[in-house]
């Protein structure tokens, strides 16, 4: 199964919502960290809904592109969005349809460990950064994160699980200065008592509470040199 | 999509400089179209407004 | 005053353990971002009591170093720490004596607004990086937190009370890449129910969750190119 | 202060190497001394331990 069939079918099922609502819980904190200006460009790659780059317009950048692999999801967030200085394009990770130093600053979340190339789409965003620009990559798969290492199994495309210190690795070998790595807890997800456990996919209050309070969503900034 | 997008976006492919052939226009936005490249010539479509820049065989695969 | 005499009276009255203990709320989450590796060379400016290189000890960096304006509170410092990896020196913000490109990391808490001349600071701070080096600079002491403005009418010191924005600014100018800037909440301190108000300095139970929990620490983070 | 420090240390004012001369050592630390800068020649004390790197103007003043 291709990342097109893949995502075309979660948003014709009508998942980009409930993603958004999920992934706003640590995205907003994150996004707040961009030292974004006005006028900046800004790129949000696996845009799903394009919920992060109409917040990023409302501290009033330039302009804001949303790349996804799926037409149906581009389709979605093209919805979603009145503003005329946002925009959405179709395309891959591994395949930057951007010319070299041209986006001021990049933002992923929940979407990078679906790169067919993981390194190569860093080497990729490094290129299209100007000099000094900023890529936040926020993921929940990760390996220090147990509870996520079960989704590998609910999904055809090949998930990368790096360690925090991979992250590192990886951003440096592609030129990419590592400015931030932070583990941002998810504060607002309700955790019921002891006594509701198993709930979802959780057999213990201490195992979600694990998950969202303490690993939450990995960030790795870095900087273009 | 916007014009203005022409001034980031490129051939994903060999990343050259894309030229745009509008079919269908409103209110300064280009709802469909072709974008293709100056140096390889690959074209790519430009449907309900978005830009598909999916290399051709991401594209075309079913 | 000079900043020698100010802060050699604060060590001698012991006031370097307060300041640890109410920093610490925000240094801790802080520091946990700093993206450094085992063997890396880390720089505290204005480090007090130096509680900030001990805890990054823990987390395996190479060497430590410590720097203060003032004797007294370098040797209070070194008196606190056992650790043959981390030492102190004397020194002036606007006068490092440290190499060019000779630092992995540099962290300032509290402290960088007491330089004489903050953007020769920043400047000097660029210099002694290595490339890719990050600059941690966290203060209290900012325009948006009103509850701090106050804080000049006790110190004899001049001190720069730079806005969000003034912050990034001179960070660019001084040829620091901004890879980030956050408010970074104290969740820590306890705020009394609104019954024991007037308290402290707070008038008003809302006016010190303002200053704790909604501005807490601004934090700026500058890449050296 | 450790010898190791010597690699990065150098004169505030000109930038310039340090050269050591140590008074006193204890177990690989050095605890009295003088640094003195290989170019300006002004010298920076080691006291307890602790050099005192400050400019010399702002370390004499009273
Ligand atoms: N290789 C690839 N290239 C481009 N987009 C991809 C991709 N792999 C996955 N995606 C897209 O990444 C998104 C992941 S879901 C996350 C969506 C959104 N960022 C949110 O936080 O809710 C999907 O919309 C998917 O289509
Ligand atoms: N110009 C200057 N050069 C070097 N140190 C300075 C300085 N101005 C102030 N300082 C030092 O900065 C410290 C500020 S108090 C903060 C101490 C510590 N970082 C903490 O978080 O608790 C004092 O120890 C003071 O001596």
């Amino acid at each position: 199964m291709s990342v097109r069939e893949e995502f075309d079918a979660w948003a014709a099922e009508g998942r980009e919502q409930g993603m958004e609502d999920r992934h706003w819980h640590t995205a907003r904190p994150i996004l707040a960290r961009m030292p974004v200006e006005d006028g900046d460009t800004v790129l949000d790659l696996g845009t799903g809904s394009g919920y992060a780059l109409r917040a990023l317009r409302e501290r009033g950048i330039g302009a804001a592109y949303g790349l996804d692999g799926s037409p149906e999801m581009a389709r979605k967030a093209d919805g979603y969005s009145e503003d005329d200085a946002v925009g959405f394009l179709v395309g891959d990770f591994d395949h930057l349809p951007f010319a070299d130093g041209s986006i001021d600053h990049a933002f992923s979340m929940e979407a990078f460990y679906y790169a067919n190339d993981p390194h190569h789409t860093l080497e990729e965003i490094r290129r299209v950064l100007k000099p000094g620009g900023t890529f936040y990559c926020a993921v929940n798969y990760y390996e220090e994160n147990v509870a996520s290492h079960g989704w590998q199994a609910n999904i055809e495309i090949e998930m990368t699980r790096w360690d925090r210190s991979e992250y590192r690795d990886a951003f440096r070998d592609a030129g990419l200065h590592v400015a931030e790595q932070d583990n941002v807890p998810d504060r607002e997800i309700e955790i019921p008592p002891a006594s509701e456990f198993p709930h979802e996919e959780f057999d213990s209050r201490e195992a979600m509470v694990e998950r969202y309070r303490t690993w939450g969503t990995l960030l790795t900034v870095g900087v273009a040199p | 999509m916007k014009e203005s997008l022409m001034e980031i976006v490129c051939c994903p492919m060999d990343k050259h400089d894309l030229e745009l052939d509008a079919d269908e226009r409103d209110d300064g936005e280009i709802i469909s179209g072709t974008l293709t490249c100056t140096d390889c010539g690959e074209s790519y479509p430009i449907e309900d407004g978005i830009p598909n820049l999916l290399p051709p065989d991401m594209r075309d695969d079913a």
